[in-house]
Order: C-alpha cells, then sequence, then structure tokens
C-alpha cells in the first residue's frame, strides 16, 4: 500500500520525488560506499598478505584486524594538515573534494545489484539514465582531472611528474576504453547499463573477448593500480601526486582510490560478466541477483588485488605506447567485430 | 589559518571575514575560544583516549635507511615480521607519516637535511631512535664527522639499542611506543 | 518506475550525490581544522625534496611534446564521441540497406578505417613519442 | 703468463732511474717506489705494454715521522694476468703535490678527489677538484691527515650551532673543538670551488629543463646519497652525484684503533658483506704478520661467506624487484623469506645476523655447531629450487622482459673503462672473478664456474646474480663434503697484534666485486694506514654516464641492478 502510494506521488510530482529520492539515495549510497570502500581496503591489506605468506592487520579489532581501518582514519583525522608554501591554495584544496564528488558522481547512475520483487526484477539505481554506460565512463575520467589538480598545485617536481603521467596514461586509454562501451553498447542496443546487463543472455565476455580484455586493462590503468600505477611510482616519484597531501586531505585523496576501484569493478561486472544475471535461487529469491553480483564482484576484486601483487610495473612510455598503438587498433578491431555479430543477433 | 583553508572560498573572503562580528567580537577570536573550547572537552578523556588508539594503532614511518639499522628495517617490513600485523608501514614521503625512524649515524652534512625532513611531519609525531649509532654515535662515537648525541635535536621517544637490533627489536620499540602514545607519555602529550 | 520522467529529471538526484560528495570532505576537513594539532612552521611549509631546498620551482614551461600528446587525444576522443549517436541509428530500422547490410554499418567501417589512417600518421610523426 | 717479476725488469729496463726500490711480494704484487715526475709514463707504459687496464684505486698514507706523503696506486689487469702492481709515490708534507692519472683511467677521479680532500694532497692535472665525502665545512681541515686535531671529537652535538640561512632552511655550524683551537688550526684556509648546488646550477640550460632531487632521502636510496638528475620531460640529461651523507670517516677512526679492534669496524664498512669485510681485512693483516689460518678455519671461512653472498644476492635482488615493481610486490617478499632462512645457517655459527665480526687473524672465531652440515644442506635444496623459481619466473615475465632488456647497457669496454667490478662486469661479458683471478683461501681446490652474460643490461645483471648463487650453493656443498677437521686457529698468534712494519694488500671478491684491504703498519699496535677499496664506490662512480638519456624509470631501473650500498660508498 505504501509502496502504491509512493508510485502515486511519483507520477503527480515527479520533480520533488527525484529530489527526495536523490538525497535520501545518495546520503545512503554514500555510506554504504564508503564502508564497503573501507573493507575493501581491509579487504586489500588481507588479501595481499595471503599471497605474501604473512597476516597483513591482525591486532586491531580482533583477529580478522577489521578495526585496522578505523584506526587508520581516526589518526587522519587527527594530522596536521599541511599546505606548502608554494603551492597553489585554491587548487590544492579543490582537488580531493573534486575528487570524491566527482565519484559519488558515478555512483548515481551505476546500478548496485538489483532485487526480485513479484517475479520483477528491480534494479537498485538511483538514476537509470538511458545514456548511463557513457555518462559513467565519462564521470570516471575526471578522477584523472582532480589527479593532475592535486599533482599540479603542490608545486613538487615529483607531483608534477605525477600529474603529467596521470594526464597522459588517462588520454591513452580513455579512447579505447570508450570504443569498447560503444562495442558492448551496439551488441546490447542500448547504452542503458540495466538494459546492457538485461541484454546478456550470453555474457558479453563470451560475445567479445577481446573487448573485456582492453576493458579490463583499461580499467586497472584508470584506476592506477599496479602494472600501471605510475602516476604514484613510490620508488620513482616518492608517492607521485600526492607527495605533498597530508592528513586528511591524503586520506581523501587515498580512499578515492579503493571508491574508485569498488565502482570499476562494478562497471566491470555490469559490462561483461552479467551484472546481477544468474540461476534464481529458489527460497532466497528476493536477493538471489544481489547474491550473483556480489559474488562477480569479489571475484573481480581479488583478481584485482592478485594482479597487483604479482606483476611488476610498466614504464610510463611503454604504458602510452601500449594504449596507443595497440589498445586503440585493437579495440577498432573489436568495434567491427561487435557490429559484425551484433548484426546477426539482430 | 583562514577559512580558505577548509573551504576552497577566494583568500578575500579570509580577509572579510576577519573584519566580521558576533556580539562584538571579531569572528576569528569567536572560532579559535570555540576550537580551544572542543579542545578542552577533547582533553578530558574519552575521546582523547579514542583519537590516541586510533594514532597507537596506525603509525607509518618514514622508509628512510641509514645503515645496518636500514637492512633491518626493510626485513622488518618483510614476512617473518611483518610490521602491517600492527598496522605500521613504510611510506616514502614526510607528509603522510607519523614516526621517523633514525636508523644510523647522523653525519654533519646529513643533519640539516634529516632535520627538514623531521620538520616537514605534521603533527603528531614521534622519533625514534634506532641503534646504537643513534643513540651515541654506536662504534663511530669519536668520528669528526658523526653527531654523536641525537637526542639533542630530535625529541626522541623510544631508543632502541643494538647494533643492528634484530627486527623483532623494531617490533619491540614500537610497541614501547604505542603504550606511551597510550598513557600520554610522549614527550608532546598528544 | 512509472510517470514521465524528463531527461533533466534524472539529473536531480546525481546533483544531489555532488552536494552529497562535497559535503562529506569538506565536513571531514572542517573537523580536522578543529581537532587535529596546528603548529605551522617556514620548514614545515616548505616544498618537499628529499629533504633538501630545491633547485628551482616546479611549475615551469614544460616540454612541448606534452601538448602533442593532448592534441592527439582530444582529436580522437572527438571522433569516438562521433560513434556514440551512430549507436542509436545503427538499431533504428529506418536507415536504408545496401546488399543486405545496413548503410551506417558501412559508413562507420569507412570511418574507423579512415581513423586507424590517422593514427598511423600519428605514431609514423612520432607524435606519441612519450618525452 | 706474465709475472710480478717479469713486469719488475721490463719496468726498470724502460725506465731506468725511475724506480727508486721495488720488491716482488708475495709472488703476484709488485711494489715500487716511482719518482714523482715519471708516475704518469710509467703507469700509461703499463698500461699499454703490460695489460694494466684496471685501476684499483689509490691510498694516502701520511709518513709524519718523515714529513712525507705516499700515494700508492693499486693497478691490476682485466684478467690478462693476475700481477698487481702497487706503485708508490712520495711528496713533501709542506705543498703537497702529486700528478693526476685522470688522463689515463677514467676512474681515477673520484680516489684522487678523496684523498684530496681528507690529505690535502693537490693532484696537478685532476680537472674538477671538488670535494667528495666531506661538508663544506671541513674541507680543509685535512682529517686525515695524522696531526688533525679533531679527532677524537665526543662533543660535535653540544657544539652545534643553529642558524637560519637566508632562505629560511635551518642550518648547522659546529664551532671548532678546544684541541683544533689550542693548535692554532682554525679559521682554516679554505680552498676555492663552487659548490655542488652551484656546479649543478650551471647546467642548467633550456627553460622546460629541472633539476630533480632523488635523495638523500628516496625510496630509490639503499642508504643516503644524493643523486640529482636533469630532466626535460622525463628524459635524463644529466646526472649528478653528491655522496658522504653517512661518511663515519671508518678509515681514520681504524687508524686509531689496534689491530684486533678494527674487525668490528669492517663489519659496518658494508652491512651487506660483513664476512668478506672481515676476510679482506684480516687478510692483509695476516699477510703483515706472516701467518695463515689452518685447513679447517678456511674452509668455513669459504663456507660462511659464500652463504653470505646468498644472502646478499637475495636482498639485493630482492631491493631491486621493489623498485621495478613495488614493495607490494610478492616474489620480493619471497626472497626475503628465502633470505631468512639462509640467515638462520650464518647465525648458528656467528650469533649475529648481520655485524658478524667472525674472522680472526689465524683463523676463526668459533667451530662450526653440530647439526649445520644437515641444516645447511636442506636450506641450499630450498634456495637451490627457489633460485630456479625466480629465474623461470623472470624469463616468462614479459613487463620485467621489456623494462629490463637494454637498459643501462654497459659495454665491455665500458665496463673496464669505468672501473666496475663484480656482477655488473662479469654481466658485461668480462670473466673476471677473484676467486679465479687471484684465489684466496681455498677457492683453487674448489669446482665452480665464473658466470657471465654477454648482454650488460639491467637484466644480464639480475641473472647473474641469480645463477651466482646456484654457484654459492655448489661451492658450499663441496666445502661441507671436504672440510677437514683440526683447529680452528693457527699457532703462534699472539694476543697482541704487532705485525712487522711493512704494507700488505689483499683483495677478495666481495658480493658486489672486488673489495681490498691496503693496510701500512709500522710496527705499533696500531696500523698507520688502512685503506678500503670497496665495489660500490667504483660502480657508484660509473653511474651518472650510465643514466645519461634514460627515462626517471630506468634511473631506477640501472640503479637498482648495481645493487649499491651507501655505506661502504661513504665509509
Amino acid at each position: 500500500m505504501v509502496l502504491s502510494a509512493i508510485t502515486e506521488f511519483a507520477a503527480q510530482e515527479p520533480k520533488i520525488y527525484g529530489l527526495i529520492i536523490g538525497l535520501v539515495a545518495a546520503a545512503i549510497l554514500a555510506s554504504v560506499i564508503n564502508v564497503v570502500a573501507m573493507l575493501l581496503v581491509w579487504l586489500e591489506r588481507k588479501v595481499m598478505g595471503d599471497f605474501q605468506a604473512r597476516y597483513g592487520p591482525n591486532r586491531v579489532g580482533g583477529r580478522w584486524g577489521v578495526l585496522q581501518l578505523g584506526a587508520d582514519a581516526v589518526k587522519l583525522f587527527t594530522k596536521e594538515d599541511v599546505i606548502p608554501r608554494g603551492a597553489d591554495k585554491p587548487v590544492f584544496v579543490w582537488a580531493p573534494i573534486v575528487a570524491v564528488a566527482t565519484t559519488m558522481l558515478v555512483a548515481g547512475a551505476l546500478p548496485f545489484g538489483a532485487v526480485i520483487i513479484d517475479g520483477k526484477e528491480i534494479p537498485l539505481v538511483v538514476a537509470n539514465m538511458d545514456i548511463s554506460a557513457f555518462y559513467i565512463e565519462a564521470a570516471l575520467s575526471i578522477m584523472a582531472i582532480s589527479a593532475f589538480m592535486a599533482g599540479w598545485s603542490s608545486n613538487n617536481k615529483y607531483s608534477m611528474l605525477g600529474a603529467f603521467r596521470g594526464i597522459a596514461r588517462m588520454i591513452a586509454y580513455e579512447v579505447p576504453m570508450g570504443i569498447c562501451v560503444i562495442s558492448v553498447a551496439i551488441m546490447a542496443h542500448s547504452l542503458n547499463v540495466v538494459e546492457i546487463v538485461q541484454a546478456q543472455s550470453i555474457w558479453f565476455v563470451i560475445a567479445q573477448p577481446i573487448g573485456f580484455v582492453i576493458f579490463a586493462i583499461a580499467l586497472i590503468t584508470d584506476l592506477g593500480r599496479m602494472p600501471f600505477d605510475q602516476t604514484e611510482a613510490e620508488e620513482e616519484i616518492i608517492a607521485g601526486y600526492n607527495t605533498e597531501y597530508s592528513g586528511i586531505r591524503f586520506g581523501l585523496l587515498y580512499f578515492q582510490e579503493y571508491i574508485v576501484m569498488l565502482l570499476g569493478s562494478i562497471l566491470l561486472v555490469h559490462l561483461y560478466l552479467g551484472g546481477w544475471n544468474g540461476p534464481v535461487i529458489p527460497v532466497i529469491s528476493f536477493i538471489s541477483p544481489m547474491i550473483w553480483f556480489f559474488m562477480k564482484l569479489i571475484i573481480v576484486l581479488v583478481a584485482l588485488i592478485w594482479v597487483r601483487v604479482s606483476l611488476p610495473r610498466f614504464r610510463i612510455d611503454q604504458v602510452t605506447d601500449l594504449g596507443w598503438k595497440i589498445l586503440l587498433p585493437l579495440s577498432m578491431v573489436n568495434l567491427a567485430w561487435a557490429v559484425v555479430v551484433g548484426l546477426y543477433f539482430a | 589559518m583562514g577559512i580558505s583553508d577548509v573551504i576552497p572560498l577566494p583568500v578575500a573572503v579570509d580577509k572579510e571575514l576577519e573584519k566580521w562580528t558576533i556580539w562584538g567580537r571579531p569572528l576569528t577570536d569567536v572560532w579559535f575560544t570555540t576550537t580551544e573550547k572542543i579542545h578542552e572537552i577533547i582533553d578530558m578523556g574519552p575521546i582523547k583516549n579514542v583519537l590516541n588508539w586510533g594514532r597507537k594503532n596506525s603509525l607509518w614511518f618514514l622508509m628512510q635507511p641509514m645503515g645496518c639499522c636500514g637492512v633491518e628495517m626493510l626485513v622488518f617490513g618483510c614476512p617473518h615480521y611483518d610490521c602491517d600485523r600492527f598496522g605500521i608501514f613504510p611510506r616514502a614521503t614526510p607528509r603522510q607519516v607519523d614516526v621517523m625512524i633514525i636508523s644510523g649515524y647522523i653525519t654533519r652534512k646529513y643533519l640539516p637535511a634529516i632535520k627538514n625532513l623531521w620538520e616537514q611531519i605534521p603533527e603528531p609525531k614521534w622519533v625514534m631512535a634506532i641503534g646504537e649509532c643513534a643513540i651515541s654515535g654506536g662504534p663511530f662515537y669519536d668520528s669528526y664527522n658523526i653527531v654523536n648525541d641525537t637526542s639533542k635535536f630530535f625529541p626522541i621517544d623510544v631508543f632502541v639499542p643494538g647494533c643492528p637490533p634484530r627486527p623483532e627489536k623494531f617490533i619491540e620499540g614500537f610497541r614501547a611506543l604505542q603504550e606511551k602514545i597510550k598513557q600520554r607519555e610522549d614527550k608532546r602529550g598528544y | 518506475m512509472s510517470g514521465e520522467m524528463v531527461a533533466v529529471d534524472y539529473y536531480i538526484p546525481l546533483i544531489m550525490f555532488l552536494i552529497i560528495g562535497a559535503i562529506v570532505p569538506i565536513g571531514a576537513l572542517a573537523a580536522v581544522k578543529i581537532i587535529s594539532p596546528q603548529k605551522s612552521t617556514f620548514q614545515k611549509r616548505s616544498t618537499y625534496e628529499g629533504g633538501l631546498r630545491p633547485i628551482r620551482e616546479a611549475i615551469i614551461q614544460y616540454n612541448v611534446q606534452y601538448y602533442l600528446f593532448a592534441i592527439v587525444f582530444v582529436i580522437f576522443d572527438v571522433e569516438v564521441l562521433f560513434l556514440y549517436p551512430w549507436i542509436y541509428v545503427y538499431a533504428s530500422e529506418v536507415i536504408p540497406t545496401l546488399g543486405g547490410v545496413n548503410i551506417a554499418v558501412i559508413d562507420m567501417l569507412i570511418f574507423i578505417v579512415v581513423l586507424l589512417i590517422g593514427l598511423l600518421y600519428a605514431i609514423k610523426k612520432e607524435a606519441l613519442r612519450w618525452v | 703468463m706474465t709475472t710480478a717479476n717479469d713486469v719488475l725488469s721490463a719496468l726498470q729496463s724502460a725506465f731506468p732511474g725511475a724506480i727508486e726500490e721495488a720488491k716482488v711480494d708475495p709472488e703476484r704484487q709488485l711494489w715500487a717506489t716511482i719518482k714523482p715526475d715519471r708516475i704518469v709514463d710509467v703507469c700509461k707504459y703499463l698500461r699499454d705494454n703490460h695489460n694494466f687496464d684496471h685501476y684499483s684505486g689509490a691510498a694516502g698514507v701520511d709518513r709524519i715521522d718523515e714529513g712525507l706523503f705516499e700515494v700508492t696506486e693499486l693497478l691490476a689487469s682485466h684478467g690478462a694476468h693476475q700481477v698487481v702492481a702497487l706503485l708508490k709515490v712520495k711528496t713533501p708534507r709542506d705543498n703537497p703535490s702529486v700528478k693526476s692519472l685522470t688522463g689515463l683511467y677514467w676512474n681515477a677521479n673520484w680516489y684522487e678527489r678523496e684523498i684530496w680532500e681528507m690529505l690535502g694532497i693537490n693532484f696537478e692535472g685532476h680537472p674538477e677538484l671538488y670535494p667528495l665525502l666531506l661538508s663544506d665545512e671541513l674541507m680543509g681541515a685535512w682529517p686525515w691527515r695524522k696531526d688533525y686535531k679533531g679527532y677524537p671529537d665526543y662533543n660535535t652535538a653540544e657544539r652545534a650551532i643553529e642558524k637560519v640561512n637566508p632562505e629560511g632552511y635551518t642550518d648547522y655550524s659546529f664551532t671548532p673543538t678546544e684541541a683544533e683551537i689550542k693548535a692554532g688550526t682554525v679559521p682554516f684556509e679554505r680552498p676555492k670551488y663552487p659548490t655542488f648546488r652551484e656546479r649543478e646550477e650551471m647546467e642548467i640550460k633550456g627553460e622546460s629543463e629541472m633539476i630533480l632531487h632523488m635523495g638523500p632521502q628516496h625510496a630509490v636510496v639503499p642508504g643516503p646519497f644524493l643523486l640529482d638528475i636533469l630532466v626535460d620531460g622525463e628524459r635524463v640529461k644529466k646526472a649528478f652525484l653528491d655522496v658522504g651523507y653517512i661518511h663515519k670517516g671508518i678509515e681514520k677512526i681504524m687508524e686509531n684503533r689496534t689491530y684486533t679492534q678494527g674487525i668490528p669496524i669492517t663489519d659496518r664498512l658494508c652491512y651487506m658483506a660483513a664476512l668478506t669485510n672481515n676476510e679482506a681485512y684480516c687478510g692483509a693483516v695476516e699477510r703483515l704478520l706472516g701467518i695463515e689460518a689452518p685447513e679447517r678455519a678456511q674452509y668455513i671461512r669459504m663456507i660462511l661467506e659464500e652463504l653470505s653472498r646468498i644472502q646478499s644476492h637475495f636482498l639485493g635482488t630482492a631491493e631491486f624487484l621493489t623498485l621495478i615493481a613495488s614493495a607490494v610486490y610478492s616474489p620480493f617478499l619471497y626472497m626475503i623469506i628465502d633470505r631468512e632462512d639462509v640467515l638462520s645457517c650464518i647465525e648458528s655459527v656467528t650469533g649475529a645476523r648481520i655485524n658478524h665480526s667472525f674472522v680472526r687473524f689465524g683463523g676463526v672465531r668459533n667451530d662450526l655447531p653440530e647439526g649445520f652440515k644437515d641444516m645447511t644442506l636442506d636450506t641450499l635444496k630450498m634456495i637451490r629450487q627457489k633460485t630456479e623459481e625466480y629465474k623461470e619466473l623472470f624469463s616468462s615475465d614479459s613487463i620485467y622482459q621489456k623494462r629490463m632488456e637494454g637498459v643501462g647497457v654497459l659495454s665491455p669496454s665500458d665496463a673496464r673503462r669505468l672501473g666496475v667490478s663484480g656482477p655488473p662486469l662479469r654481466a658485461s661479458d668480462t670473466p673476471f672473478d677473484m676467486r679465479r683471478e687471484d684465489p684466496y683461501l681455498l677457492y683453487k681446490d674448489m669446482d665452480f664456474e665464473v658466470i657471465t652474460r654477454k648482454e650488460g643490461d639491467s637484466k644480464a645483471r639480475v641473472e647473474v646474480r641469480l645463477d651466482e648463487i646456484l654457484e654459492s650453493c655448489y661451492i658450499i656443498e663441496q666445502c661441507l663434503d671436504q672440510i677437514p677437521s683440526g683447529p680452528i686457529m693457527a699457532e703462534g698468534v699472539p694476543k697482541r697484534i704487532k705485525p712487522e712494519p711493512g704494507e700488505a694488500y689483499y683483495r677478495v671478491e666481495d658480493h658486489r666485486g672486488e673489495m681490498g684491504f691496503f693496510v701500512v703498519s709500522d710496527g705499533s699496535e696500531k696500523p698507520v694506514k688502512v685503506k678500503a677499496r670497496g665495489p660500490v664506490y667504483a660502480y657508484f662512480q660509473a653511474l651518472p654516464p650510465l643514466l645519461e638519456g634514460v627515462y626517471i624509470a630506468d634511473v631506477v631501473a640501472i640503479a637498482g641492478s648495481m645493487d649499491a650500498c651507501t655505506s661502504e660508498v661513504d665509509r
């Protein structure tokens, strides 16, 4: 009954309804995402420990060390906040805020699974836009801009080199990534992520394996994780673009990387691994899609961590070469493939 | 120290705000007294304990190997000893660390640089002298180039003897520092 | 979700997200300002560079090669943008066919080939050589 | 095969009258005192006609009783023959000056700079006599002179005066000690030269160039040193190296300790190679004393030094991996785990992890414990298996190959010219290994291979190290099979070591290259001069030319593949 009342209200006052839904969902989602991202940091440290024959955090919060991240957060909150004298102050202050705010923009359009009510699949998404795939991809790349803001404004040579590397890397992989999204959209006949998920009777990882590989590589690059972490290559340029950031500002930038990792993995799951698709589990059919979704997500996240601990870092010129000279032509080939196969399906 | 440090507003706003008053008192004064009040509340106990719990369980140290102890510092971060268990791990930039480990001899040439690094660490910060060289000059106590008393330049919280101390001693030193932070007995009384 | 949702309505929740996303870090920064100790000194606010004084500023006139990268990117990114509307056109049945194949497909394949030739030219001219 | 006697007779016939005194002792070492004005000619003759293409270093000795400085040039060959020529040049103590050999040997540069700043001996014809290890404040004090009043110095910290320099940074100056004031040696007359910073700034030409400090604190440095790179974009145009940030004055300290007290100091020379440093120092003193360790002791030394080589190579490779990958790269951590196993083998004998002080004059400190053989054989079996795994991993990792192949290539001729030794030289297709070249201990009885690679790039250097681990395992297994029972100390080694007046040079194959100790005795309890010729010093000098024209990421790969140890450079 309440549900029908809400639907009625939504029909009458779509604008106000959107406003309320937006606020509530944003508040809930923001906290959920933050908590999940914190757990992700913890998961990474633990899983990395397992890969490396050590324990990882295990002293704070019982034997699993779950409160370790809480301690880190409290520590970062009580750190002094230093703005270097030479820094471009407004940009310096803005960079972490832009970074966090834009990740929220991505979160707004990304479906976080679905639930089945009365045999109907309801995707859990706030803004179910027609072009959400395009929008998400665009919003993800704003992250590189915030990294550039951080690096450029610090007036530190390490940061500056990190910023340039970040931009060069982002632009080298943005194009192949975009083309991959187009290829997927062509097969699904839609740019809406929800519809893309629903269109995957065959997972797109099988339908276009090249596209999956390209997208996965480009995604790791966008996230700046291991073989592609040149922007913060500790051994070359100290901490890259966040060299001069301290305390909570660093905390935000650092934390935002994990939020983006989470969101990026979700996007990968949606575009290529069938999202929440999977056989309906009889007894708990209500959350059966969620179970599939989370299983896939965890596998992708652990795979990302696995890649991180087992590959050496590329040199930055090799990264741009890989992007421009190999992945871009390959993604075009993949697009042609998608067109041909897509025609066949159509 | 103005509002433009917190919220990205033009610096001109700062200047403007300085002219504002609340009940006849300048806004900046009000801000400072409020902050002081909050600090007093924090100092009263429970909140401070939570803060110190966070601080003591997240001690990131500056990666700065300086001698024999530097090798043990590296090993301290690796399996078998695994400092990550305690929430301790190395960072390369002083902006993001809490603990500076002086892991070797400080020479006349290096003293200004290391002092500068120490200055660039944001508060709250701690410093540990690890190894005989950092404590007293060690085997090089009479050298012409060694500054043999480190504690004159740095408010050292924990001394870890040994030449070099084994990685277990590093852990012991960090435990001692954690205990100090918890009891609020470190030199700066956080 | 029933009801007439115009495109703009989707963006209202997004703006809410943006606001929440901005409030969180600003709130955190303000909280830090209050609870963290502040002891700003000259040296603390100086630029970090391995512990020594840096030689020259970091913000200098950078190598022009960086800009070439950016320009190549702009060209390709704009052309990728042209592909997006095509997704919809391609699916529609209004477009005439040529020998059983949708003419938009042929158009786009030609476009892709032209793009690839452009890329080859850029590589040949060493516009994509890292600085 | 050329012997020392051949070289001596050839010299005497080529330069009649130029050689003031000469001897051959032991059979492969030629000691000669050359007239100061003929030194360059003699060296040129030796280099061109007798293959003395390896400049090993130079040592300055302060003979205060005779009012003389002596500079001893150490020349050797890269495998053509095994003769070491130690050519001595004398110069008066007031206004000392010697002809520079930089025109003949590229790597004479740093050795001569060091002697200049420490002893105040001027080198005629040296292109850049700038301080290397000392801070500007100590320049002109000539700390290695015997009459230097600033040693011992117990209260440096109390004398430090903090002051703020014009740019706002804190600086320190140290007021002179009372002894210095009493002796009237302050103020010193400081030589005139541009500072390191000024020299760098002169090199900046273009608008888009900048100088990036990598160090003294940086993730790439294994200890504090300053590597400055002049970059345009990310391409390195020129590299500058400033060392001495942890200069401890070990050679001066050892002059003021007894011979036995010197052993723990040699440990700290390079903490990764404590045992070979002990060996080199003790070997030199043993030569002075004329004693030889019993056979069992020599076997024990060999076993431990090879174990130490394994752990050093593991740590070196592991550190290198953190540089090209990151600190979360798993193989790096696996290597540290393996190294811990090797360390516990060593520890069961010496009782220490890093600084062992284990070798004694005429023997070793204690015998192998029970069960050492089984434990070591087990460990070696594991190490072998793991090393094979790493080799397979690196040869199948395409990112690794892409990063390392053709990076930092040292051609064989360049490698010899720049004076590097050890794994980097062997990676450049030069089978130069002291264990073969100048066999010490019982290496001549051992069956092992000198590992070489043709490529000379960073990848080859790491491969050489990994292969050497396997060879070391093989040597240890042989030693454990053959080790006889018997005493571990030579008979008749006095409690108070007082060697006859004389000089000795003894070189061993360190984990990183050729390590030599040059010890001068005057019959008293303390040595007159101890000169440590370390391998990393030579690498470091060769680093800036290697770095020209590479990317910043390659700087890290090249510097890492050299396996540096700052402590030994600075001493």
